[in-house]
């Protein structure tokens, strides 16, 4: 089916499996406000917050395979906001499982951690879908006003209101950057339109026009700022050091994927011309937030703000892939943020369940010797570190992951294949701290007198054998995941649709 | 020529392969005698329970005990090795039969007429590509006179062996080592090419460290294994070098195929020249030439009988073996054969100086043996190959001798010794000995039969050998190619006469030190104390008995290679006949060395001969006269000497000088600059740890800068945005 | 023999399954471990190995079918499987081998076995996970072997990690954690570097589809690179590969996990896994750039760096204190004979680096075999603690002498065949590097000897040394083939050579044909 | 009149930037990013005039965002405050490295 976005209830239809999750959380929302907090509650509402999700997903998927298709507006309706949307419900439902268990353990009871995950969702889902530059603010501010919340859940941990203070001061911040490039490229412009602002670029001859090149410049700001892409990322380690685990595991997965599915959108449908001006700085960022995240994260001695760097350097490489400025690189990111969603996933459910009731983190010495009492948790954590390293088969569908990237990186005319070293090299690097964990798991005695580990919840579990299992399949097995990627990679921007009869913008 | 057509095809010699693998098949059974004895039956190696309670410095001397006198603690009645039996027949016998196929190869050898060597070829061993390498043997009359001495003097020290190791622990495994030396020995000699030559070579430089080392529960003995195997290595490098050099200009190895292509290299040029000493510094590592005899005197820290084999008959020559096999390239490289001579010849003369002055009576043979590997060198040098075999060949019969007496000598100090509980004292040190003639009346004279032959009296067999050696030099001064190349600048009929000159002058020593050793130990008062005196005895029939046929071979050898000039004068025999028989194998090289107008006329050749006969006489008068065993006192109350003496008597300080310039360098430089420098301290510490340092480094300066504080983070956003956009205002 | 394997197919299974049967005994072996919770150590211990070695064994057997179904007459590949993998990416499970994988092939299946053995009582924690390892390990080591694609050769030669960082840093000596990072990272620097330059010429290779091309034929017969490309890319591989050799001065992990490593690890370290560096020498760096192979001062860099390592290994072995480290040192030694072989670019020399490959593949497995058997008895491995051991231990003094002889080279053994073939090679167009190489032959006998005195010679003079016990029946019954092949393959390595003739000779002409210009005038015999 | 208002508006952003930088109190901090935020929004009704209606359109949205935003916002910081009794922001450094 073709929706017609001019008429409202085409453009409803468009938008409906955004429409089910928001509406579910709301309804949630009411019924988490419904009863006092409690354990039973919150794990009801978080039940049905998996159940939501699972429908929504389930008529993403109706949607996927309907072929359904729009005309030119303000959303998409395409493959790839489809498989961005399935990433991110994949990691809202994992965050919600995980969190069902272990906010307990926080000691936060309140039933709406949930439902502002789904909140959350369906911002970025609107995030996926946009197609013009408002829409891409709204889905941001949703996506992250909820976050902002879900950091600060934790109303009884000081870190927990730190980290959201944080957030929220250089969030605002960056928004206003964000904000007044749309107006500056809005201006140059004088559409919000994503692929018309390409178009326009073109018909107009915009390439050396500073204002629209500033306001890309002042976007890029807001962007690299939400992927926290080096020097905009100091918020990141402090922010996922102080959230509740199962948030910062969403927040390194989902919030990222978030950020670089608008990011690959508006870049390549926008601004793919404009390579002469922001290859060299994104280049910068990518090579910066590689090198720095790296190093950075060697010296690390808290597990979960070693996988913030990690996060970090994730961030670097998918903006190689960004810096290549071609479907491929859109392909290759969302075969990327599977397979990261994947490892990060695993990853937080171990160092949730690792997680001291009362304390948000666990240093790495806290795993000394953990192989001697839970081989398989000890296993399952470095298959989840090995893909994040990207290390074939042991690490699974990591290896391919950047394979995938490195492939975009070097068959992009844009001749990338310096910072393709770049990213091998720092990858050595990262196997320092990654390969620690790993050490202090399986060739550290586990020291005297160290308190089991509880054994792992029934829904973390099950998260943490989707993950590895999912990662060690699609280690030997890439093949659906990288057709899917490839199918539903981003077309570059078509002249398309009757041009808006707009006169051309005169500058200030 | 085809194997199968040639005319030895149908004799003995196609058993040409049972040669070696007779020995070889004894070290496999002795080897395995010893192997399951010591793990069977618990550790009854040597010394397992001697005290090592006095060392003293002459380490190497130090266990001889063994030989004699094993599990003496207590028991006078020494313990025999329980396959002792079996190895005194496995041993000798395999040798006894290998000499019999030796013999019966010469007979069928005798009988034919022979233009090109027997080659036979067992498998192809080597086949890659342009190099063909065959395990193949070969039988001329060169290999055939070297299998002859390492299989007949062989089984003689084999026999002498079954007496002297009697109550040695490790009695098969000696025999294993033995045979197996020989195994490699006939290799070496019989190789049909160089690469397996190079095996045998290899191979008997093992088993002398395994022979040398054979008491190694003393780290002397130990020490001088190593020692000969790592000098001996020096020369292999050599050796090696030189195989390369002749497949990368001739493109084989084979030695019928370098002789006939050896004319494709220029005559004298620098590639026939390189090859040549690159072989020729293999053979001075193997035969102990200046600079690598160092080891040789070491070596005598083996049993005797060792020593008398290895050490002075068979391995030791494969050097001059060497070069004579490889004539037709030395013929063709003048300046080679002359660092050859001249080698020799300063070696000889050296190695006699030293002899001088020592007292261990091993030590006293074992610089002789230097010094006449020197006179042999001088031989093949001067391109008289024939005379350089014949030296090897009369030298293998009275050195032989020489050192199976001194072990006889040594045999029956130990058992006086042994017999008193003396075991403080050298049994080596010829000033503990003397006028043991009244004791070994047989060994004194078989001794002096020999003594009389290395110092070149007629009619003993080193007087016709050594007398052809000095000659050749001389005759080569003239018309010879030899004589038209210069080397080190000097024209090379100086270098010939210098080495004639020298060749002569330690002809004189040899006498000297000879005279004196046999002085020492035989003639005077008995220095070995009044307890032990009674004790003293001939060795048993077992051991005079080889003696006894050596002695007779030292007397009657000479007539192997009589010289015309003599038989012309007194019809005693027929005139080289050795050199008949080598001629197919050396005589063309040596046709070419010799050139034109180098024969000498009868009468400057009788001159010769009584100059030579004169000096031999006068070093043997000048010993007697100067030398008083009546004064010499025992060892433990003599005096260190000094001045030359004690330079002489440190052997010139050769090995603290290697020591002090090569070795401990070598090592210093490996460990405090290679190892701690380079390794730990450069590469790893610096580049590998130093950089994962700085990384963590950085990593920390990083986590510093993320300092907790949002204004900090707000002031990096905004210098990074202020970066960015100033990029993106470029780009407009 | 031929006729019965083909008719059973032989080789169109056979490669897969020697892939496929390690990772099954893995997985049997985890099955296991999860079993067999509550059993104490000694049960567990000999369950485990018990598995392993069924396993091993069964590899072995089965391998042994390769050396007479394998046609040796020609350089094209055989036993070859083509199966899509992701073959949008171009990726293919492509396998084949040629004679000299073959002979690598059957150095490992044959060693594995005797691994198991030498660490039959040594590997007490754990034991179902070291011995799954050491499976997993086979499986990616001989994948290496058998890569047709760069794409799954890359994923093989990564495969072989893992496991070896963890035998290492779980099963190993005092310093195991920073001999397996060690290790670790060396190896991983090297190999994306490689990873890269991988990706850089499966993709400039397309298939008509437009799809990268990672088929080794196909990038051997239609790459050729713009410039420096070349040269960047062979540089990326070498990398790769210098550092698994080790070549100096990359070798610095190799002294540090040799000596950390458990027997095991040491053994498939220096018999198997440093092959891997010189394997890909020869079978990618050389035919796919002889562009950068003989240009000139690549080729010469990497001959100098090649008789650096021979001397400087055989010197820094020389004042080791601990024998593992000296035989560590001495494997840099040797593999830069293998190095010189190769790059040397003559047919003698390159077989000659093959036949040392095989060979320190034997005598360095049976020397850290032997000195695992010393450290389970002494657990010293400092040369200074022993002294005279041949005394009370006769049949390991034997069994030692003849390794150590061994791996010095003394004719009659393998290790002569390997270095003289290479050195005499390398002499018709490296002379002076092949007789700098030769100097080798005096310093190997000063390390080697003088190790040999001080531990199994000189005088018994620590009490500590006088109870030690003589090898048992199982460790002579694992050394003895080792032994054999010593003498085999030193006295009759004729079988060996034919294996490798035909394709060290296409290579080298291969080589030689794109660089006429450059090598004329050298003399090839 | 655009040129000016642009150039307001972008002074206004200025100032909102240096504000963020060099104030120490939460509360003042984020009334900075409003002040930002609404130097925006005079940029997109400037320019409104120039396109038509999206930049109206768009500041209306971006004002309703800044209220949620603030909701959110004071509720962090009264968080806070209700742990560290202070709102100055060199204090909140607990989180670091």
């Amino acid at each position: 089916m073709t929706f017609d976005l001019a008429i409202p209830w085409q453009l409803m239809g468009a938008l409906g499996p955004d429409l089910v999750l928001m509406v579910g959380a709301m309804v949630l929302m009411l019924v988490a406000a419904w009863k006092p907090e409690s354990d039973a509650h919150q794990r009801f509402v978080g039940q049905a917050s998996v159940a939501v999700i699972v429908a929504t997903m389930a008529m993403v998927v109706w949607y996927a395979t309907s072929g359904a298709t729009a005309s030119p507006g303000i959303i998409a309706v395409d493959g790839f906001r489809w498989a961005a949307d399935m990433v991110f419900l994949i990691g809202a439902a994992a965050a919600i499982l995980i969190g069902i268990e272990s906010n307990p353990r926080d000691r936060i009871l309140a039933a709406e951690s949930h439902v502002l995950i789904l909140f959350a969702t369906a911002g970025m889902m609107i995030l996926a879908s946009a197609r013009d530059l408002m829409i891409v603010f709204l889905g941001v501010e949703i996506m992250s006003i909820a976050v902002y919340v879900l950091v600060g859940l934790n109303r009884s941990s000081v870190r927990s209101a730190e980290g959201a203070l944080k957030y929220f001061l250089l969030g605002a911040f960056s928004t206003g950057f964000l904000l007044y490039g749309i107006a500056l490229v809005y201006g140059a412009t004088g559409t919000t339109s994503i692929p018309l602002i390409g178009e326009r670029i073109i018909t107009y001859s915009l390439v050396h026009h500073s204002m629209l090149l500033i306001g890309v410049g002042l976007l890029l700001i807001g962007f690299a700022f939400k992927v926290a892409a080096v020097p905009f990322h100091m918020w990141a380690p402090d922010v996922y050091e102080g959230a509740p685990t199962p948030v910062t595991a969403y927040m390194a997965a989902a919030v990222k994927a978030a950020a670089f599915a608008m990011f690959f959108r508006v870049w390549i449908e926008s601004f793919n011309l404009l390579d002469g001006a922001w290859l060299a700085p994104i280049w910068w960022l990518a090579a910066a937030t590689m090198v720095v995240g790296n190093v950075v994260a060697l010296a690390q001695r808290n597990v979960k703000r070693m996988l913030a760097y990690s996060s970090i350097v994730h961030g670097g490489y998918l903006l190689a892939a960004v810096a290549a400025g071609t479907p491929l690189g859109s392909a290759a990111f969302l075969f990327y943020a599977v397979a990261y969603t994947l490892a990060t996933f695993g990853a937080f459910a171990v160092v949730s369940s690792m997680t001291k009731p009362g304390e948000y983190a666990s240093a790495i010495s806290d795993y000394d010797g953990l192989w001697t009492t839970r081989p398989w948790l000890a296993i399952g954590f470095s298959i989840c570190l090995l893909a994040l390293l990207g290390f074939p088969i042991f690490g699974g569908a990591g290896f391919f992951a950047k394979w995938y990237v490195l492939q975009a990186a070097m068959t992009s005319p844009r001749e990338l294949v310096p910072l393709a070293v770049l990213l091998v090299i720092t990858s050595v690097v990262s196997a320092g701290y990654y390969l620690h964990v790993v050490r202090v798991m399986f060739m550290r005695p586990r020291p005297e007198g160290a308190t089991e580990p509880p054994a792992l919840a029934p829904y973390t579990r099950a998260v943490l054998v989707a993950c590895v299992g999912l990662i060690l399949l699609l280690g030997v097995f890439p093949n659906r995941l990288a057709s899917w990627a490839r199918t539903n990679a981003l077309v570059a921007a078509p002249l398309q649709g009757p041009t808006a009869a707009l006169s051309p913008p005169t500058t200030p | 020529m085809l194997e199968s057509t040639h005319p030895l095809a149908d004799t003995a010699a196609r058993f040409v392969w049972w040669l070696p693998t007779l020995p070889l098949i004894g070290f496999l059974i002795n080897g395995a005698l010893s192997v399951y004895a010591s793990a069977k039956l618990g550790p009854a190696d040597p010394s397992s329970d001697h005290g090592h309670e006095a060392h003293g410095h002459s380490a190497n001397a130090h266990h001889q005990p063994h030989a004699a006198d094993a599990g003496h603690d207590g028991h006078d009645t020494p313990i025999r090795h329980r396959f002792a039996a079996i190895a005194s027949v496995v041993g000798p016998g395999v040798m006894v039969v290998a000499f019999g196929l030796a013999l019966a190869t010469f007979f069928a050898m005798r009988g034919v007429e022979m233009h090109s060597p027997y080659v036979n070829t067992l498998f192809s061993w080597l086949p890659v590509g342009a190099l063909q390498v065959d395990a193949a043997l070969q039988l001329d009359g060169l290999s055939m006179v070297m299998v002859l001495v390492i299989t007949g003097i062989g089984m003689l020290i084999h026999l002498f062996s079954v007496g002297y190791m009697q109550d040695d622990p490790g009695y098969p495994r000696y025999f294993a080592y033995l045979n197996l030396f020989v195994f490699f020995m006939l290799l070496l000699v019989l190789g049909a090419n160089y690469v397996v030559t190079f095996v045998g070579w290899e191979g008997v430089g093992l088993c002398s460290y395994l022979l040398i080392g054979f008491w190694f529960s003393e780290q002397a003995n130990a020490d001088a294994g190593k020692k000969a195997f790592i000098v001996n290595r020096i020369g292999d490098f050599g050796f090696m070098v030189a195989m390369f050099m002749l497949f990368a200009h001739l493109g084989t190895l084979d030695y019928t195929t370098i002789a006939a292509k050896a004319d494709q290299l220029p005559a004298g040029g620098i590639v026939v020249t390189a090859i040549c000493l690159f072989l020729f510094l293999g053979c001075a590592g193997k035969s102990a030439q200046i600079p690598l005899f160092v080891w040789l005197p070491d070596a005598m820290a083996g049993p005797t009988p060792v020593s008398a084999l290895i050490h002075a008959a068979t391995m030791v020559t494969a050097g001059v073996f060497l070069v004579a096999r490889s004539s037709m390239l030395f013929s063709i490289a003048p300046v080679a054969s002359l660092t050859v001579a001249l080698v020799g010849a300063v070696t000889a003369l050296f190695a006699a100086t030293i002899g001088l002055k020592q007292w261990d009576i091993k030590k006293v043979l074992a610089y002789s043996t230097v010094s006449q590997l020197g006179y042999m060198f001088i031989g093949v040098g001067v391109g008289a190959y024939t005379a350089g075999v014949f030296h090897l060949v009369t030298h293998a019969f009275f050195k032989a001798l020489l050192f199976l007496g001194s072990g006889s000598v040594i045999y029956a100090m130990h058992r006086a010794y042994h017999a008193t509980h003396h075991h403080g004292d050298d049994a080596q040190d010829m000033r503990n000995m003397g006028g043991l003639k009244k004791y070994m009346p047989a060994t004194w004279a078989l001794m002096w039969i020999a003594t009389l032959a290395i110092a070149g009296v007629p009619p003993f067999s080193g007087f016709f050998s050594k007398d052809e050696i000095l000659g050749a030099a001389f005759a080569r001064a003239h018309g010879s190619t030899l004589a038209d190349a210069t080397l080190l600048g000097l024209p090379g009929s100086t270098v010939l006469y210098i080495v004639w000159v020298l060749g002569l002058a330690s002809a004189l020593l040899t006498a000297i030190y000879m005279t004196r050793m046999m002085l020492y130990t035989f003639h005077g008062p008995n220095r070995t104390g009044a307890a032990n005196t009674p004790h003293l005895a001939e060795a048993p029939w077992i051991m005079t008995g080889p003696l006894v046929v050596l002695g007779v071979l030292s007397l009657v050898g000479g007539w192997l290679n009589l010289p015309a000039v003599i038989t012309d004068l007194m019809p005693i025999g027929p005139s080289g006949t050795l050199e008949h028989w080598l001629e197919p194998v050396v005589g063309e090289a040596t046709a070419r060395v010799a050139g034109t107008g180098t024969h000498l006329s009868a009468s400057t050749e009788e001159v010769l001969i009584g100059f030579a006969v004169a000096i031999a006489i006068a070093g043997i008068v000048i010993a007697k006269m100067r030398l008083k065993p009546e004064v010499l006192v025992s060892k433990s109350a003599s005096l260190p000497s000094n001045g030359i003496q004690r330079v002489l008597e440190h052997k010139w300080f050769v090995d603290e000088a290697y020591d002090a310039t090569l070795v401990k360098p070598t090592y210093a430089i490996s460990k405090s600059v290679l190892w701690t420098g380079i390794d730990v301290g450069l590469i790893d510490t610096l580049l590998v740890n130093g950089s994962a340092a700085l990384t963590r480094f950085l990593g920390w300066m990083g986590g510093q800068l993320q300092s907790g504080r949002v204004g900090t983070y707000a002031w990096m956003l905004v210098l990074g945005a202020l970066l960015l956009l100033r990029a993106f205002a470029r780009a407009s | 023999m031929h006729g019965m394997l083909s008719s059973m197919n032989y080789n169109g299974w056979i490669l897969t399954t020697l892939l496929l049967l390690p990772v099954l005994g893995a997985v049997m072996l985890s099955v296991q471990a999860a079993g067999s919770g509550q059993a104490d150590d000694a049960t567990k211990m000999s369950s485990a190995r018990r598995t392993a070695l069924l396993f091993f064994t069964a590899e072995a057997v089965i391998s042994l079918g390769l050396w007479w179904s394998i046609d040796y007459g020609t350089a094209d590949w055989q036993a070859t499987v083509t199966v899509p993998w992701i073959p949008q990416w171009g990726i293919f499970y492509r396998i084949g081998v040629d004679g000299i994988a073959v002979l690598l092939i059957l150095l490992t299946t044959l060693l594995m076995p005797l691994t198991v053995l030498g660490s039959w009582t040594s590997i007490r924690q754990k034991p179902h996970a070291f011995y799954a390892l050491l499976l997993v390990l086979t499986t990616g080591m001989l994948g290496v072997f058998m890569a047709l694609d760069l794409a799954l050769f890359y994923v093989f030669w990564e495969l072989m990690l893992i496991p070896m960082y963890l035998i290492i840093g779980i099963w190993g000596g005092q310093r195991r954690l920073y001999a397996s990072l060690k290790f670790f990272l060396f190896t991983m620097l090297g190999s994306l570097l490689m990873l890269v330059a991988i990706l850089y010429i499966g993709l400039k290779t397309v298939d008509p589809l437009g799809r990268p091309v990672f088929a080794y034929d196909w990038i051997l017969q239609s790459a050729s690179y713009p410039g420096t490309a070349s040269l960047w890319l062979f540089g990326a591989f070498f990398v790769a590969f210098a550092v698994k050799v080790p070549m100096w001065p990359f070798h610095t992990w190799l002294p540090d996990a040799h000596v950390e490593a458990p027997t095991a690890g040491s053994v498939v370290l220096a018999s198997i896994m440093l092959k891997m560096g010189t394997f890909g020498f020869i079978r990618f760096a050389l035919p796919m750039f002889p562009d950068a192979v003989n240009h000139p001062v690549v080729r010469s860099s990497v001959i100098v760096l090649a008789v650096i390592g021979i001397v400087y290994g055989a010197l820094v072995s020389m004042v080791q204190p601990d024998f593992k480290k000296l035989v560590a040192y001495s494997s840099v030694s040797h593999l830069g004979f293998v190095m010189l072989g190769i790059f040397a670019l003559t047919t003698q020399s390159l077989q000659g680096a093959l036949m040392v490959n095989i060979n320190h593949g034997i005598s360095t497995g049976a020397l850290f075999l032997l000195i695992g058997m010393l450290y389970e008895r002494r657990h010293s491995r400092m040369i200074a603690d022993f002294g005279g051991i041949a005394k009370v231990m006769p049949v390991f003094a034997v069994l030692l002498t003849i390794v150590a002889l061994s791996s010095i080279g003394v004719p009659g053994t393998n290790g002569f065949v390997g270095e003289f073939l290479v050195l005499i090679g390398a002499f018709t167009t490296e002379p002076v590097a092949a007789v700098i190489a030769t100097t080798v032959v005096v310093f190997a006998a000063v390390y080697m000897l003088w190790a040999l005195q001080r531990i199994i010679y000189n005088p018994l003079s620590k009490p500590e040394n006088a109870a030690l016990k003589d090898l048992n029946w199982r460790e002579i019954g694992l050394l003895l083939p080792l032994i054999a092949a010593i003498f085999w393959l030193g006295l009759y390595p004729a079988p060996i050579l034919n294996r490798t003739h035909a394709v060290a000779t296409r290579i080298i002409e291969r080589v030689h044909g794109m660089s006429d210009a450059t090598s004329a005038g050298v003399v090839r015999p | 009149m655009l040129a000016e208002s642009l150039t307001l508006s972008a002074a206004l952003f200025t100032i909102g930037v240096i504000g963020v930088l060099t104030r120490r109190n939460a509360i003042i901090v984020f009334m900075c990013v409003e002040l930002m935020l609404n130097a925006v929004n005079l940029s997109f009704v400037a320019l409104s005039r120039l396109y038509g209606a999206t930049g109206q359109v768009f500041v209306i949205f971006v004002m309703t965002v800044a209220a949620a935003e603030a909701a959110v916002g004071l509720a962090i910081i009264i968080s806070i405050f209700r742990h560290k009794k202070s709102v100055n922001l060199q204090d909140i450094n607990i989180l670091r490295g």
